[in-house]
């Protein structure tokens, strides 16, 4: 045991010194860009990962996709650190959490590795920029429908997505907002179901048997949307379903007129505006703009009228890039 | 020659050998993998379960088991953040506060446990349920952050060139060690998990060691949760969860005893640092997530089996099931 | 005698509960909220008989939320091309087969139930998202989704499913000689084994038996939801335990009854219920289902004792 | 006479329930062997709990060398000089010899805070020298033969510097030659001034190490008498209340064909070339020390342990046993030494415990039918008078007796062809272990054949119709029960 202790350290000192010199290279194929997302269990980021890699396409650089199998900020540390080790030239990351994300972001500012943020805003660190959809906005439009729908009067009930978590407070803060103009408007309920379907479909069942009125649910995402809707048929209840993010599903769910409608995030964009931008950083020395806002593929709520059209767009751009869609 | 042989064995057994046998695959794949640095960075990673699985291991050498570390770790990092961030307290005085609250619930577990006689099993559940509970409801589910980054030391500081977490684990590990080995209670320690009744005729108080022994794994969990803070500088309830079933597949895979009174922390820090490096390595080299799951699962397997019964003998065994032969007798 | 009172102290306790919700909890007794409650209570019922099962054997099995996700993930794939019968067995057999090797392994190589089920958590979940890929497949038909949502007069498909379901595994556990030598092995594997019982093999059945029931409970999820992805259950292990000690299932194995699993469900799914109605935040649940799970083993404990002494 | 060392006066202890001792007065003077017999249940455990502070006492007064006592904690008992060896092990067999005799008082070092490990090697050396014992104290416990730990176990009293040593049923898990040792021992103490307080349920051991004999029936004390003048008859009159002839009632009859067959079977480093046969209507004593290869031998024929050579035939027939299942498939049925682990299911009804071996007999259609089972369990509770209030008792609620009684019932319901009982009646009371003997006998009557394996020199001559000695695993000698006797045998066993 002692003899291989100390062979390791010999040969420890030994690399360390060879690894020594580092040579940045220039050439695209040695360019190595990670994209660290939230969570791959979820369509929306299953989307940003494919952006993220078609970019990498177009550059010809490596991209590589990680996310914590967690849904906790710590494991995305963890992950940015080994990044750190493994000398990426660049780390794209997407922060569970805003303000958690930070020592990690100084661990790669320590070891000179350009962070590009991504989607949430980092709280501190230095990042070589910024990327990302405006989440308030996106609650205004997903809140404006709902007044504008219910003319000004009804029965609301909101589901929240991941207490704490930056992008759920935005969304939740552009709802109220706009909820605000609005007094007739009357909210029975805000509460989260944790941007989790499971959840959502049972706080729902609750909610139900609790308020014999609702006009309309807000859904901070998709995937909530969709578990609610499911307990809402249950219960053989009728009222408006709308939720954000625009994953197919939903999409379908709207033309089949099971969900009222839903925000684009624009998931795709994102990660490839966030990659591309980094690329030209490492390739071609372009500085990105401090930030950049993606737009939604829709400045207004995907609803019966127009989903199917804005399906066939999406789909179009995934072909475009070479995405084959199930 | 044979004895030689034989030495080999028994030092390179089980979980290191998987180690090794990781660290070459990892180092052909991954050009940074083999790196000083990479195995700082591992230290820092690996240190917050160490600390847990130090608390663990007691435990489970008394054929015991604490369900309640990973709640209780959430718990200690959200009092410490909210009496820094509400009651402006001293983040040390904070700290201390907060490693308080974890030996308390570790307490409680204990006297559950070992004046009530309750399967172990039942109060560390339930208190993970309410550490969990009240860690939600004192941070309001929400993550705190902002605070006075004088705790971080602990984490990113460096003493003679030494990461911080490096030091604090080694010494951790050489009282704990010295503790299991050399005192009076390290050995009713031992004693109790071998053979509880013998313990207690022989004049031990069992009783009070118990739950003596669930406060301290408390208190380790309560340390954790610390360094957990200052590590990643937010608290967050849920963020520790887990850490549970962690620690006691560190603590069994290093080769300590669910049956108790067998082990210790020496092989239990074995077991972490494999699970660290796995992990790792598995990032460095790229390995998409969902695969990464897969590999885990099946190392941890691999590296029990080779612990406990060397490989060889598993796979005889295996055939000898597989393909009907004496001993599957059982199935006829 | 003895279990027959332990058995009775429970009813007792989770009647008490029940009236004390229903004075309390405004919109408690309505049909609506009781049936929804039937719903989540048999559900969370089912999801536990996996856990359950293998702590009668004196195991624990935490693969079972994996194993749910994997067999239904692939069951979704063959029902949404419109194989329902087909995807519903291909589903629960796949449960089963991951139950048989977490039994195999146990019992034959003699692994810890810990290092086993844990481990294959992770290999299952992960076989489950690398085929998703970490996206849902969805758009079941009616035929399927029937299973999840459909009536039987008030009563909703899920209740009757795990009801039957349950009633059966009372049957198996209680009658036959089955149940018997799977509560003697949980109370002395090597006596049974001595006593010439194939006690390997029955540890090998009840943990198949756990992924079969496993993969029901995530079949009906599914039907409900109308969607499979591959991180449904996450949680199961740890619900499921909780059930599981609330009905009276001894960590120790060989001790513990279905009816104590229903009544276990219908507390947790009471808790959950009322943190909702009150409009308390989510986070008091966790709190109030810890404080229940102390609570509900300590009237246990005294009624053993009085057992005891009834001798 | 000297002061006495202890006096116990009307101590009465009670458990919800059930009275386990009222009012019993007990006295012990230094250098004498005083023997506490009686019946299961009778009291003695609790009697020495009692004074070893593992129970409170509700009543009565201690009296130490002239000044009374209160002895509530294990801690306090050992202080006051109490030590008392158990029935069962009180080892631990991870730590080592040293560890294991100091526990709890290890000798100090760096301000009290760690154990003087050289310290306690010297001590615990010195100890087992006094004993005439050489063991290694770094060797681990679980590495030691029974003899060995048992010493261990009186090395660790003489540390407490004991001054009562308490042996409850030392001699239940040694044989013949062992026995002789632990007695060399026990004077030994005597003459170092001792008060020794001793357990068994072996009559013709009081007279070999006794002064005086207490008798105790339902908690409370019936006389106490010099052993000179009890005499073993009387001793079981006043144990049981009622007379008891014959302990081992047996009719002998004619043997019929060859049953069970061993050739030439071996196991390696336990067995050697072991050759047996057992026939219809007889009973086959397995004789010999522990460790020499009568419970592997057992162990083998059961299937537990696979043979790497050797042939096994089973009612004429060869038969390849791998496995407890096949065994009992076979008609064979094995009563383990060791009831609790291996035997009872403690927390299951008496019910279940009798009719789970035979489960698939009774029930070849999976579903079990109550009544039924209820009527077998029934049969044997009757037929075994096994004392229980109901069929729904758990087993662990009732008396070593009739534990022993639930194990036979259960092996009976599989109607097996041939019963191997190991140590059938170990440590189990007088009348408990007449009413096996009569079961055995009546089995063998309807022919079933019987291998019995004891430790009890008068068991295996009384019961037995052949015996066989085994001698380090090998077979040392065979004879018919009317050439046998304790001398032959002993010789046979030890090898003289």
């Amino acid at each position: 045991m002692k003899r291989f202790v100390r062979f390791a350290c010999l040969a420890l000192v030994g690399v360390v010194a060879l690894a020594g010199v580092a040579l940045a290279a220039k050439d695209p194929k040695d360019v190595h860009v990670a994209l660290v997302v939230k969570d791959l269990t979820n369509r929306f980021f299953v989307e940003m990962k494919w952006g993220g890699e078609s970019a990498g396409k177009q550059h010809g650089i490596r991209v590589t996709v990680l996310a914590p199998e967690k849904y906790a900020v710590d494991n995305q540390i963890r992950i940015m650190e080994d990044l750190i080790q493994k000398k990426v030239d660049a780390i794209v990351i997407v922060p569970i959490d805003g303000a958690g994300i930070v020592s990690g972001i100084e661990r790669a500012n320590k070891a000179r590795i350009p962070v590009f943020n991504l989607n949430t805003l980092a709280t501190g660190g230095e990042v070589i920029g910024f990327a990302g959809i405006d989440h308030v906005q996106l609650g205004r439009i997903q809140g404006q429908w709902g007044v504008d729908t219910l003319k000004g009067k009804g029965n609301l009930v909101i589901l929240e997505g991941t207490t704490g978590a930056s992008s759920a407070i935005e969304r939740q803060q552009g709802v109220t907002e706009t909820l605000k103009k609005a007094p007739g408007i009357k909210v029975l309920a805000s509460t989260t179901a944790k941007y989790n379907r499971q959840q959502a479909m049972k706080v729902m069942e609750d909610l139900l048997t609790r308020f014999p009125e609702i006009d309309m649910v807000l859904c901070a995402n998709d995937a909530m949307a969709l578990g609610a809707k499911e307990a809402i048929k249950d219960a053989r209840r009728k009222m408006m379903v709308v939720g954000i993010d625009a994953i197919p599903e939903a999409l379908e769910a709207i033309q089949k007129g099971e969900m009222a409608g839903t925000v684009d995030s624009n998931g795709f964009d994102q990660g490839f505006v966030a990659v591309d931008l980094t690329a030209k950083y490492l390739l071609k020395d372009q500085k990105p703009p401090k930030d950049t806002l993606v737009g939604s593929g829709m400045a207004t709520v995907i609803t019966k009228e127009n989903a199917l059209a804005f399906d066939k767009s999406k789909t179009e751009k995934f072909k475009k890039f070479g995405i084959k869609v199930d | 020659m044979v004895r030689l042989t034989a030495k080999l064995r028994s030092a390179f057994s089980g979980p290191i050998i998987i180690c090794l046998g990781m660290i070459g695959v990892f180092s052909l794949l991954s050009e940074n993998f083999f790196s000083l640095s990479n195995a700082v960075n591992i230290i820092r990673q690996a240190s917050v379960l160490a600390l847990v699985a130090f608390g663990q291991t007691f435990v489970i050498l008394l054929a015991g088991i604490d369900l309640s570390v990973g709640a209780v770790m959430g718990l200690t990092s959200c009092v410490t953040a909210t009496l820094m961030l509400k009651a402006h307290l001293a983040p040390v005085l904070a700290a201390a506060i907060g490693v308080g609250v974890a030996a308390l619930c570790g307490l409680v577990n204990g006297l559950v446990h070992s004046f009530l006689g309750l399967n172990p099993f039942i109060p560390t559940f339930g208190m993970w349920g309410m550490a969990l509970g009240a860690a939600l409801i004192i941070t309001e589910e929400r993550v705190l952050t902002g605070f006075p980054a004088t705790l971080r030391v602990l984490h990113d500081g460096e003493f003679l060139g030494l990461p911080a977490p490096l030091l604090l684990v080694a010494a951790v590990l050489l009282v704990l060690h010295t503790f299991l080995k050399a005192t009076p209670h390290g050995i009713a320690t031992y004693a109790i998990g071998g053979n509880e009744g013998a313990a207690h005729l022989s004049g031990i108080r069992v009783r009070l060691h118990k739950t003596l022994v669930y406060a301290f794994s408390g208190f380790m969990a309560g340390v954790a949760g610390v360094l957990f803070l200052a590590r990643s500088n937010a608290a967050q309830a849920i963020d520790t969860i887990g850490y549970e079933f962690d620690s006691i597949a560190a603590v069994v895979v290093g080769g300590t005893s669910l049956m108790g009174g067998k082990g210790g922390v020496s092989q239990t820090l074995i077991g972490v640092t494999l699970i660290a490096t796995l992990r790792n390595g598995l990032n460095m080299v790229g390995v998409n997530l969902y695969l990464q799951l897969v590999f885990i699962g099946v190392v941890l397997i691999l590296a029990y089996v080779t612990e406990n019964q060397s490989l060889f003998h598993f796979l005889r065994e295996l055939k000898r099931r597989l393909f009907g032969a004496p001993t599957s007798a059982e199935e006829a | 005698m003895k279990l027959w009172t332990r058995g009775l102290y429970r009813l007792g306790a989770v009647a008490v509960i029940l009236a004390a919700a229903w004075i309390l909890v405004p919109r408690f007794g309505t049909e609506s909220n009781l049936i929804n409650l039937l719903r989540q209570a048999f559900l969370l019922a089912l999801v536990a008989t996996g856990v359950s099962l293998s702590m009668l054997v004196a195991g624990l099995d935490l693969s079972i939320g994996a194993v749910a996700a994997l067999s239904s993930c692939l069951a979704a794939a063959l029902i949404v091309q419109g194989h329902v019968v087909l995807g519903i067995l291909a589903g629960l057999a796949v449960g089963a087969l991951g139950g048989l090797l977490n039994g195999a392994m146990i019992a034959k190589l003699k692994l810890p139930f810990f290092i086993m089920t844990f481990s294959m958590m992770f290999i299952v979940r992960g076989l489950a998202l690398t085929y998703t890929q970490g996206t849902s497949i969805h758009g079941f038909p009616g035929r399927f989704t029937w299973l999840g949502k459909s009536f039987v007069g008030p009563i909703p498909m899920p209740v009757v499913v795990g009801a039957a379901a349950l009633g059966l595994l009372h049957l198996v556990l209680t009658k036959t000689t089955f149940g018997r030598i799977t509560y003697a092995v949980g109370a002395n594997a090597e006596a049974a084994r001595f006593s010439g019982l194939a006690a390997d093999r029955n540890i090998i059945h009840v943990y198949s038996l756990s992924g079969l029931l496993a993969s029901l409970s995530g079949l009906i999820y599914i039907a409900r939801l109308n969607a499979a992805d591959a991180d449904l259950g996450m949680m199961w292990p740890l619900e499921g335990i909780a059930v599981a000690v609330i009905g009276g299932i001894a960590f120790s194995g060989g001790e513990g009854n279905i009816l104590g699993l229903v009544l276990g469900g219908i507390v947790m799914a009471v808790v959950g219920n009322c943190v909702n109605l009150l409009g308390l935040p989510a986070r008091f649940q966790d709190f109030f289902i810890g404080f229940v799970i102390i609570l509900a083993v300590l009237i246990d404990h005294l009624t053993q004792k009085r057992g005891k002494v009834a001798k | 006479m000297a002061e006495p060392l202890l006096k116990m006066q009307g101590v009465s202890k009670s458990f919800p329930g059930v009275t386990a001792l009222s009012n019993v007065d007990f006295d012990l003077y230094p250098g004498e062997v005083h023997v506490l017999i009686g019946e299961n249940g009778a009291g003695k455990s609790t009697l020495i709990k009692l004074l070893s502070g593992v129970y409170p006492t509700d009543e009565g007064r201690f009296v130490l060398d002239g000044q009374e006592v209160s002895i509530d904690s294990v801690r306090a008992a050992q202080e006051f000089g109490v030590a008392t060896i158990y029935q069962e092990m009180n080892l631990i067999p991870e730590l080592t010899v040293a560890q294991n005799i100091l526990l709890g008082r290890e000798p100090r070092k760096g301000g009290g805070l760690l154990v003087d490990a050289d310290a306690a090697r010297r001590q615990s050396a010195e100890l087992l020298g006094s004993l005439g014992q050489h063991i290694d104290p770094d060797a681990q416990v679980k590495a030691l033969s029974v003899p060995q730990q048992q010493m261990v176990e009186v090395a660790k009293a003489l540390s407490m510097a004991a001054r009562i040593v308490i042996f409850d049923e030392p001699t239940g898990t040694l044989a013949e030659k062992e026995t002789a040792a632990l007695f060399k021992t026990i004077r030994l103490l005597k003459a170092k001034g001792m008060g020794i307080i001793y357990i068994s349920h072996r009559l013709e051991e009081i007279k070999e190490i006794g002064d005086r004999v207490t008798v105790l029936r339902d908690g409370h004390h019936i006389r106490t008498l010099s052993v000179a003048e009890a005499s073993i008859d009387e001793l079981i009159r006043l144990m049981v209340g009622r007379e008891l002839k014959d302990q081992f009632p047996r009719r002998r009859q004619p043997r019929g064909e060859v049953a069970l067959e061993l050739s030439h079977v071996s196991l390696q480093g336990v067995l050697h070339d072991v050759s047996l046969t057992v026939h219809r209507g007889e009973i086959v004593g397995l004789s010999g020390l522990v460790g020499s290869g009568r419970t592997a031998l057992a162990r083998v024929i059961f299937g537990i342990d696979r043979p790497d050579s050797g042939e096994i035939r089973v009612l004429g027939r060869p038969a390849r046993v791998d496995s407890p299942l096949t065994a009992s498939k076979l008609g064979l049925a094995f009563l383990t030494e060791d009831r609790k682990a291996l035997g009872l299911f403690q927390i299951r009804p008496v019910s279940d415990n009798i009719i789970l071996a035979a489960i698939h007999r009774l029930f070849p259609r999976f579903w079990i039918d109550a009544g039924r089972e209820r009527a077998v369990a029934q049969e044997f509770v009757t037929r075994l008078r096994i004392h229980t209030p109901s069929l729904n008792q758990l087993v662990q609620f009732l008396s070593g007796g009739n534990q022993q009684k639930v194990v036979l019932a259960k092996w009976l319901a599989t109607r097996a062809k041939i019963f191997i009982l190991d140590e059938p009646t170990r440590g189990i009371d007088v009348g408990a272990k007449l009413e096996i003997h009569r079961l055995m006998d009546e089995l063998v009557a309807q022919g079933t054949p019987i291998v019995m394996i004891s430790s009890e020199m008068p068991e295996i001559l009384g019961m037995s119709d052949r015996i066989y000695v085994m001698k380090d695993g090998r077979i040392g000698g065979e004879f018919a029960h009317h050439e046998a006797n304790q001398e032959r045998i002993l010789k046979c066993a030890v090898g003289g």
